[in-house]
């Protein structure tokens, strides 16, 4: 039922959202911990700019991103300088893509979950010989579980629905940039509708019990609070 | 071209047969391939719905010089899926009993500007504005129409045409005088034995049957 | 060993301006009404708070002192907060483990299965901490801080949610801590007779200032000091063990001014003991009293004498030179025409031997 | 500089977003609070359904509205019956929509915030005579304040940079539902890149000021802890 | 107006099983070990948890009993939390105001000026929670509580955390509220002093269970039950003014049994007053002594003797038919020749006036 091409999409896309999300929590852990901590006073701008680049319509968004990352870019004039590949029409650039639009629904929750942590797990840890980084692993993470879980969920989501960014700077080439958003639109615009609706269905049913599972697997992790 | 997916489909498939290569197809609107390509984007061959962009391509020396033709022109067609909405003269635009007529965005699309200068021919480009739905492209005002949440609309002649299928629903034929020829241009980004092969097969005969079995009339 | 702590504090209106010099070895108490800033003093001493300009040097060692800071995880100490504390996402055990896990096992010197079954919470192991009640809590953190066996020892009134039972049975084990171990402990706490149980050396706190500081049997008898107007004023008095009587399970004990009877306990004869004397246990007598149930009755002579409000007066006695304390009423005072140098018998009900 | 058309589609765009935001507040404050309060066994299907709409591709999803409120769709029958107007095309249908696909952005920060308030605070308010429904508003909800910023931000963010849905349900009609996200993208597929430079310029710097203040504003709400 | 709950309670291994009659005006008072229950109980009073099957009136009105179940916030009670319960979100003067608010005006009989008089926090008034010390924050959440004027007040260890010298503001405060606003109090608490101070009726908790529950002087002087023997041990002793000494600032007060001595106070001649006389504080003499600070002595009879340990017993004594209790070593009941009915004088050191 489902087509070679139908197959490597959803293989490109579940790569494209696990990956993207495990980049975002490594990146976005210790930024949303720094920014729950931290009494910068310019703290709002870093807030302000991390959440901008969900107000640019994707497409959009994709657009100056291919321009950044193609040959007359910044990004892939450098990359040439260095003699690298250019990222454009890259599964690399997907992710780079990917990232930097679903950075804020892996921040914000993240940051909401450590100031919720609060102070006082951390300095009792700390009276308990457990280092900065230590207590940062074994008190704040296990204790912002739910927000990791929020944020991973937005981010993984996000990511699987997402499709102008990918368009953009993917190319829409089968095997390695095209995934499965994409692949239900081409259908749906080539009037397909019978395959449209029943790679939706997959998709759909994919992703529902993948949440699922995910769902019924957080409320073993929960943290009650009296 | 996104609304040449299915001829270009059917016609990759007889190449392939014919010559055992593999041909990749990648879809998607005119503006968006433009930009990539612009931007190093590893396509061999680009068939655009319009002229302006091939050209444009070819001024800033992205194309192989001179392999750029006119593969198929677009039909335009007044289409709705009721019976009988539609007469032969489309006397229904200008009794204007319809809440909305779904047309592409004529600023990207050259269906939806040929459907525009069909309004204005007839004088309605004013009085039915605020009944016009645009979509981005021409698929997606098909989309409309198709729903049913728009009862008429400007597609393409292609879009409403399947091979070896009566048209659904009613029509209007919409006469070439009324709209500049919708001219859809190919051109080579790169120089491969298989990408001029692939060329050369489209203005075969066999290819040229194809292209007219769906909808398009060859230049 | 000695803890040396110098810190100048302002947060809001508050300000605390200390400047100390404890020993480094017993237990010293942080004695201060609500608010007087013993939470904020131990927590600039844990390293929780960085208060620049402070300095804090602890057995020769410097925990802070101009650009130096020791952070907290490297100070060798334990804290028992003031309020709940315990891990949430972690059960009882594992919140037990957690300090003793961080310490090299060469440092273990406090058996975690002796402190769990001292605070009697065997049976709390495989619990969440918020099934737990008030008191539960509480002993799971005292067990988790004696577990990491801290070379100093800070508790916040870490017993005010304890029944006496339990905190009768903690004690001596805090108690012990300081002697086997040698562990110094800082101990905050409201109530005088805790700390006239458990402390040497005492430090009294008033809206962040240092009122007084000393070895705790001065400061306890000193009449310029609110404590000796205590409620539960009490002198303390170091003595040795001189007999034991089978019979009626007695403890004889000698000190410079007579002998004390208390409950028999196994102290060898000749060792050292402290006994705590509660000022309102102490009556006087002109004469030496016989066919009474007060087993302990010595001479002593009247020190000094102040009023404790309008009916009571707070007797300074000196008893082979130790000084202890008797608040009876100023009528009897009176009666009995007590003035300095005068001599009196001390008779005292019960005594409490600390030790 | 901005045409009439740019100025009606910063219109409607803000429209769009202040009102998805305000219902998507409003539907998903009590959703989260029941979510965060239940011990129903079922509640991880729920949840997984309100994720579920992220995951279709927005212009399919789209697609997918456009075929409900259709006549022939359920919605749009139902709206027949009722003699009411059909919603495609509609500013109303494009509040829909954005709402259905933002939902998820609003309700777990939302949930994760309640959870973080605990019993304890309902509780004493409970014992100091407010009913419920007062102690979920003087209690609850100042609590859960940084909860609520986050999934204003996200759900705002998201709305205004939102396009496939829009476009879809939408029609790009102009001064009705014609976002400025769609302008711009019609002015990057025409290639007046000027123009989308220009636009996005303003988009983006109208979102990082409304952003900036919004954070700013935020470090005055947030609830310290111990 | 009386109080009646009965609750079978399951949480994991542990099973609180209640059948209570309270009097429905004084303090009633909660004692037991940690763990015992008495925060699962009052929780349950409160109705902050709803376990099917319990029964519970007060003063006439059904407040559970099988599908009826009045919500906590519709139940005019107040309760004082065991753990730090502010709300984060305002600051102290709207803390202060959170349940005053929802009150009816007509309702007002505590004055909020007053209680935060009394608990000494005007100075914190514009304060933010997390900036207020452990017993800061306390005093708040007791100033709160009063301040809805309840119908019944439920306290869980309320005073765990403050100083002596708070205690004694606040504890007649606590008194007061009941006598002169007539609001029962249902009190928690771990100490047996801070219990035999306020309370009128007790309810000895264990492991879910009630030991003991009656008036206060009953249960306390009963040598069958655990708080004879507790080292806090004490008589409650009920008698009324019969002079005032205004030289010596002192109050005489009749017993059946004799007179006693105490501070003087301000309380009309005839007026009924509650005392208590702490076991360790009584000693006993075959002969009537003079010549001592000990201003209360009076005749009893022995009425009971049971051990404490091996080295002392507990003596109940009637005076007058007054159960006092005494606790003197062995030794000296055995060199006293003390047994049933025997005659004695007892003396009592000190003695507080509790009303
Ligand atoms: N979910 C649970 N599972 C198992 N045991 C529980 C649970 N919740 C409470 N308990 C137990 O119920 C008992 C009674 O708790 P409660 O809080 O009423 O005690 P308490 O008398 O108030 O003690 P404390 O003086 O320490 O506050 C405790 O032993 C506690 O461990
Ligand atoms: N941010 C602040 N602003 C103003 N005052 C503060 C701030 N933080 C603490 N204080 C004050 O500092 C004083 C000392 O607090 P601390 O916690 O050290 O008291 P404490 O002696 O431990 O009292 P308790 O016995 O009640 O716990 C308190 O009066 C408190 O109100
Ligand atoms: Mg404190
Ligand atoms: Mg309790």
């Amino acid at each position: 039922m489902l087509t070679e091409a139908d197959l490597s999409a959803i293989v490109v896309t579940l790569k494209l959202a696990t990956l993207t999300t495990l980049i975002l929590l490594l990146l976005g852990t210790p930024l949303a911990w720094w920014m729950s901590r931290t009494r910068w006073r310019f703290k709002f701008l870093l807030e302000a700019v991390i959440a901008l680049p969900l107000v640019l319509p994707p497409t959009v968004l994709g657009f100056y991103l291919l321009v950044a990352l193609g040959p007359k870019g910044p990004v892939g004039a450098l990359m040439e300088t260095l003699g690298a590949r250019p990222l454009a029409f890259t599964f690399t650039g997907l992710v780079i893509g990917s990232v930097i639009y679903s950075m804020p629904f892996v921040v914000q929750p993240l940051q909401d979950a450590f100031t919720a942590v609060g102070r006082r797990p951390l300095e009792v840890a700390a009276t308990l010989r457990a280092s900065p980084l230590d207590r940062f692993f074994t008190i704040a993470i296990p204790l912002a579980l739910p927000g990791f879980f929020t944020a991973s969920v937005l981010g993984f989501a996000h990511t699987i629905g997402e499709f102008g960014v990918v368009l953009m700077i993917g190319g829409n080439i089968p095997g390695e940039t095209q995934v499965l958003s994409i692949a239900i639109y081409d259908h749906v615009e080539a009037m397909e509708y019978a395959h449209a609706h029943w790679l939706s269905g997959v998709l759909l049913l994919l992703s529902f019990f993948m949440l699922l599972a995910v769902y019924a697997l957080n409320h073993r992790f929960r943290v009650l609070r009296p | 071209a996104s609304n040449f997916s299915g001829a270009l489909t059917t016609l990759s498939e007889h190449f392939e047969e014919n010559t055992s290569h593999k041909v990749t197809l990648i879809f998607g609107s005119t503006g968006k391939h433009y930009a990539q390509i612009k931007n190093g984007a590893p396509f061999d061959a680009f068939f655009a719905a319009d002229i302006h962009r091939p050209e444009l391509l070819e001024k800033e020396d992205l194309v192989l010089p001179g392999s750029r033709f006119t593969y198929a022109l677009g039909k335009v067609v007044l289409w709705s899926p009721k019976k009988g909405f539609v007469d032969s003269k489309a006397r229904v635009l200008n009794r204007a009993e319809f809440r909305h007529l779904a047309i592409a965005n004529p600023n990207l699309a050259p269906y939806g500007k040929a459907a525009q200068e069909v309004l204005e021919a007839r004088g309605l480009w004013k009085s039915l504005r605020d009944r016009l739905v645009r979509g981005e492209n021409i698929g997606q005002a098909f989309q409309f129409i198709k729903s049913g949440n728009a009862e008429l609309g400007f597609v393409a002649y292609a879009q409403v045409k399947r091979p070896n299928q009566r048209i659904e629903g009613s029509f209007w034929d919409v006469p070439q005088a009324l709209y500049t020829p919708i001219e859809q241009q190919a051109v080579l980004l790169v120089d491969s034995e298989v990408a001029r092969a692939f060329m050369l097969f489209v203005r075969s005969d066999e290819a040229l049957k194809i292209i007219r079995e769906y909808g398009y009339d060859i230049p | 060993m000695k803890i040396e702590a110098r810190f100048r504090i302002n947060r809001g209106d508050f300000r605390l301006d200390v400047d100390l010099n404890l020993p480094g070895q017993g237990v010293t108490a942080i004695l201060g009404p609500s608010g007087s800033g013993k939470t904020t003093l131990l927590r600039a001493i844990a390293g929780l708070e960085h208060y620049p300009g402070g300095k804090l040097k602890v057995g020769g060692l410097c925990w802070q002192e101009g650009k130096n800071f020791v952070p907290p995880h490297q100070r060798p100490l334990a804290y028992v907060f003031q309020e709940a504390s315990l891990f949430a996402h972690l059960n009882v055990h594992r919140n037990l483990e957690y300090g003793l896990k961080r310490v090299p096992k060469a440092d273990h010197k406090v058996s975690l299965a002796q402190a769990i079954s001292l605070l009697g919470i065997e049976h709390l192991l495989e619990r969440k901490p918020e099934t737990l009640s008030g008191g539960e809590r509480q002993r799971v953190a005292i067990a988790r801080a004696l577990a990491v066996s801290p070379q100093l020892l800070m508790m916040d009134e870490p017993l005010a949610s304890l029944d006496i039972k339990l905190k009768q049975e903690i004690l001596p084990y805090i108690e012990m801590l300081h002697q086997k171990l040698d562990i110094p402990v800082i101990y905050v706490s409201h109530s005088p007779d805790e700390v006239a149980r458990l402390a040497d050396y005492l430090v009294l706190l008033e809206a962040g200032r240092v009122v007084a500081t000393g070895p705790i049997h001065e400061i306890l008898t000193r009449l310029d000091l609110p404590l000796a107007s205590d409620s539960e004023a009490a002198a303390i008095v170091e003595a040795f063990v001189s007999g034991h009587d089978e019979t009626y399970h007695l403890t004889h004990l000698d000190f410079a001014g007579g002998q004390i009877t208390v409950t028999r306990n196994t102290l060898p004869l000749g060792s050292p003991a402290r006994l705590r004397l509660g000022a309102r246990d102490v009556s006087l007598t002109l004469e030496h009293q016989s066919r009474t149930s007060i087993l302990n009755i010595f001479r002593a002579t009247v020190d000094g004498i102040t009023e404790q409000g309008n009916a009571q007066v707070i007797v300074r006695l000196l008893a082979g030179g130790v000084p202890i304390l008797s608040r009876i009423t100023r009528k009897s005072a009176d009666e009995l025409g007590l003035k300095m140098g005068k001599p009196v018998f001390a008779q005292v009900k019960s005594v409490a031997l600390l030790t």
